[in-house]
């Protein structure tokens, strides 16, 4: 029962083979350290990693080497908003810029009773599966909202809830603005617009008046009047349809009283102003 | 061991004995991974990547340094160091040579280290006293045995997920686990192709 | 006792129970409750190894550099798993014969890396020992019940005595049997903690939700959203 | 280089430390159990010697010469001198190698014999290991045998296993290469 067998060959052995691999591998963990500029593992760490996409980029991983590889502008991650972009700024040693956090917005008032859905659609329960039906709605008006709620579903924040009357409500404190509504809306009436608009026109179609009176009350019937009362005509009309051009509205709100249809809405930005100032 | 026999212990490892269905090695991943077709042929790739360089470290480790130190009582010990050491080691390498293969095949990696399949093989081919060909051709034909079973798991799980027929109790790893039975009853149907 | 210890063992056995919440460690469970008695003995040589390495893990927790961190787990493990292995070679030969291959198995066995990478790495000593044990009754637990049901169907005997009049179904102790048994229990357990009124844990098959996640090749994000849920 | 150098040592100085205390550890436990390791090994074989050679108590190797069913071979002595010998047999059966122990006494005749371990099909095969299969082989002197269906005419025949016929022959081949390897070299040894 020789001490040298019994007690020091396991020792060595195992001891040498326990050496050999650790050491194998803090080699190995050095050769093959993979050359990963340690600035994006930082930005990284200071998105917020929903991998929303509202930067325009695949995921937070893409973003943050999209920052230290080609130079991207740092506000672009709206869910982070000001504070992470400062922080990135810091990082790539970069000044912020001011960056005006967006939300989303229904333009949109076609609910139940102003634009009764004539059709009884059963097929599947999906805006966009809906949109390819003949007439491209179950509803009357061709530009309006669906209401199946896919952009209810789309939204990972539980932003948007189905109102009872048929139409998405935005939930402004959730809302990032990632934009994933905008993207699912087969009809486009979902729109990122600026915290600070105040006055957005609710409608998204395109046909002259006395068709818009047949299928929906609330709709824009493309008077005129709104541009022509906008003290700094930042009105346009764009085939029947006003467009308000955030920029240069004063937000006097005289255009919303002015509209027949009252299908201008205000005070929409304001709320969100206060709460994220 | 002749050409033949060698043959044989492939086929054998691959169907008779297949290293998942009858032999049980290997379940946990067989299970967590099999829900898509694509990760679980990731996986299985991996799999058989490891298990044959596994079981080369482990028999050249048995055979030149526990044999002749007759230390074989330690073999648990020194196998299972080997490969995660192992495992660790082509991590490593692979994320830094290949990243495109490192995104597809390297996040099965870490898993690997604890699939009881590498070690399963390893230590079965000790107790067979197999020699070296004889142990790569059973760690090739276990580890394709290990692709083959996961990937028919995988794809029969596709379809399983999509019929809306399967009671609530029973969704997801209930009825996987029902289907590795009948896979498996299936396969004992290969016992005595090997004469 | 303080309460909170008491909360760790009971966590181990009900709402954590490693085979029928967690679904790891699916080899031996598969494998050996072929018998009650094997299913006792796989159950209680795993406990030991479960305690032993959990204990030592937490011990060595603070000196343990991260890069080698899985083989220095592994390599603790192993040294407990080979004793175990002396022990059953030199005492209970006949257990040994019959567990066979799954003895050495013990090392890679995912309940005891998890324990030792979810908890004995973050934990203190007594902490990580009642972890342990919990787990390990558990597992013993849930090898029994399984290991009886397969033996009284399969076998018609219970711990080696004939119970049961009719012909036992010989495909129950064969390896179809492992995973159809599993399954059915799997399944009755879903349904009783269902209609039990207790949230039914999802069944851990997604790698987001299973405690190796840790050191899994996937993005935090999936991660942190699996817990969530 | 030296940060690098320096976590190359503490990488692998700490997985050295661990490996060798934990070898240290297994070579001690090791040595305490070896012995009972040694002798629970040694009764099981013992054990299944004497189940098919039960007037001898001690066997020792005999190094078998190769042969393609032998595996090996005990000389089995009793009280009175020269029991038997053990001869340990591989033979190819349905699912994989049947290995059996063949007790052949001292003047050629079949003792006993006991299945090891086999991977024949679950009720079919598997039966050898029942005794109504293996005792059909107990004090069979007339040589070689035979497989039957059905039953058994003459001492030599052993009735097959039903719907085993390829394992029950697998068994009788064992057997009767077990015999003629002992009248081949083990004949008239003492």
């Amino acid at each position: 029962m020789n001490i040298v067998h019994v007690m020091i060959a396991p020792l060595a052995l195992m001891g040498i083979m326990g050496g050999v691999f650790g050491a194998l591998l803090a080699v190995a963990s050095i050769v093959f350290r993979v050359h990963q500029d340690e600035r994006i593992s930082k930005i990284r760490a200071a998105l917020p990693g929903a991998n929303c996409g509202g930067c325009g980029y695949p995921g937070c991983d893409g973003y943050a080497s999209g920052v230290v590889n080609d130079g991207v502008a740092v506000n672009k991650c709206s869910v982070g908003g000001a504070s992470v972009a400062a922080i990135i700024a810091e990082i790539m040693g970069v000044d912020a810029g001011a960056s005006v956090p967006v939300r989303a917005f229904l333009k949109c008032k076609g609910s139940k009773e102003c634009s009764p859905r004539e059709l009884i659609y059963d097929g599947v329960k999906d805006c966009a599966s809906a949109a390819t039906i003949p007439g491209g709605s179950p509803n009357s008006c061709p530009f309006g909202c669906i209401g199946l709620g896919t952009c209810v579903s789309v939204c990972q924040f539980g932003a948007l809830s189905m109102g009872e009357d048929g139409l998405p409500k935005v939930n402004l404190s959730k809302c990032v603005g990632c934009g994933a509504c905008v993207a699912a809306c087969p009809k486009g009436i979902f729109a990122l617009v600026p915290v600070t608009a105040d006055v957005i026109v609710a409608c998204n179609s395109h046909w002259k008046g006395p068709d818009v009176k047949k299928v929906c009350s609330a709709g824009c019937i493309g008077c005129t009047l709104c541009a022509k009362i906008c003290p700094v005509q930042a009105i346009e009309m764009v085939n029947n349809l006003a467009v308000i051009d955030q920029a240069k509205c004063i937000k006097c709100g005289k255009c919303a009283e002015k509209c027949p249809a009252k299908c201008i809405k205000t005070g929409e930005g304001v709320k969100v102003l206060e709460k994220s100032a | 061991m002749t050409m033949t026999e060698l043959f044989l212990l492939f086929i054998s490892s691959i169907f008779v004995h297949n290293i998942l269905l009858s032999r049980f090695l290997g379940c946990c991943p067989f299970m967590g991974v099999s829900s898509k077709l694509k990760t679980a042929q990731g996986m299985g790739a991996a799999v058989v990547f490891v298990i044959v360089l596994a079981s080369l470290m482990t028999w050249l480790t048995y055979n030149y340094l526990l044999v002749p130190l007759n230390l074989e009582y330690l073999y648990t010990l020194s196998f299972i160091l080997v490969i995660a050491a192992l495992v660790q080691f082509v991590e490593l390498a692979l994320k830094k040579l290949n990243p495109t293969l490192y995104k597809s095949l390297g996040i099965f990696l870490p898993l690997i280290t604890t699939n009881c399949a590498v070690l399963g093989v390893a230590v079965l081919n000790m107790n067979e006293g197999y020699g070296l060909a004889a142990s790569l051709v059973n760690a090739l034909g276990s580890s394709l045995g290990f692709l083959l079973a996961i990937s028919l798991m995988a794809g029969i799980r596709e379809r399983i997920e999509e019929n809306e027929g399967i009671p609530s109790a029973l969704k997801g790893l209930p009825m996987a686990l029902i289907t590795a039975g009948l896979m498996s009853i299936a396969f004992m149907g290969f016992t005595g192709i090997i004469k | 006792m303080s309460k909170s210890s008491f909360k760790i063992i009971t966590n181990g056995i009900l709402s954590d129970n490693p085979t029928f919440v967690q679904c790891i460690g699916l080899c031996p469970t598969l494998a050996v409750t072929t018998s009650v008695a094997n299913g006792l003995g796989m159950g209680i040589a795993a406990t030991f190894v479960l305690i032993a390495s959990n204990a030592v893990i937490s011990l060595l927790r603070k000196i343990v550099p991260d890069e080698v961190r899985i083989p220095i787990f592994i390599v603790v493990i192993a040294g407990f798993v080979t004793v175990i292995e002396f022990l059953m070679k030199g005492f209970a030969p006949e257990l040994n014969k019959s567990l066979g291959i799954f003895i050495p198995l013990i090392v890679v066995n995912c309940i005891i890396l998890a324990r030792a990478e979810a908890f004995a790495s973050k934990n203190g000593v007594f902490a990580s020992i009642l972890d342990g044990v919990g787990m390990g009754a558990g597992f013993t637990i849930a090898l029994m019940f399984l290991g009886s049901i397969r033996e009284i169907f399969g076998a018609g005997t219970w711990f080696g005595n004939p119970v049961v009049s009719f012909e036992p179904a010989m495909l129950i102790v064969l390896a179809p049997g492992g995973f159809i048994v599993l399954g059915c229990c799997m399944a009755a357990f879903k349904a009783i903690q269902a209609r039990g009124g207790a949230k039914p844990a999802e069944a851990g098959t997604g790698c987001g939700c299973c405690a190796m996640a840790k050191f899994c090749g996937k993005t935090e994000a999936e991660k942190s959203e699996c817990e969530a849920k | 280089m030296s940060e690098n150098m320096k976590k190359i040592i503490h990488l692998g100085g700490v997985l050295f430390a661990v490996t060798a205390v934990t070898g240290l550890l297994l070579g001690i436990v090791q040595n305490f159990t070896s012995a009972a390791i040694m002798k629970a090994e040694q009764a099981a074989r013992n054990e299944a010697f004497r189940a098919v050679m039960p007037d001898a108590d001690n066997f020792e190797a005999v190094n078998p010469a190769p042969d393609d069913f032998v595996t090996d071979v005990q000389k089995g002595t009793g009280k009175s001198g020269l029991a038997g010998w053990c001869i340990s047999v591989n033979s190819k059966g349905y699912g994989g190698l049947v290995s059996f122990i063949v007790g052949v006494t001292k003047d050629g005749a079949v003792k006993a014999i006991s299945i090891l371990n086999h991977s024949e099909t679950p009720g079919l095969g598997a039966k050898s290991t029942e005794p109504e299969f293996y005792t059909q082989f107990n004090d069979k002197d007339k040589l070689p045998l035979k497989v039957v269906k059905g039953a058994a005419s003459a001492p030599e025949e052993i009735i097959a296993i039903s719907g085993a016929t390829i394992t029950s022959n697998a068994v009788v081949d064992g057997v009767n290469a077990a015999v003629s390897y002992w009248a081949k070299n083990l004949k008239g040894a003492e």
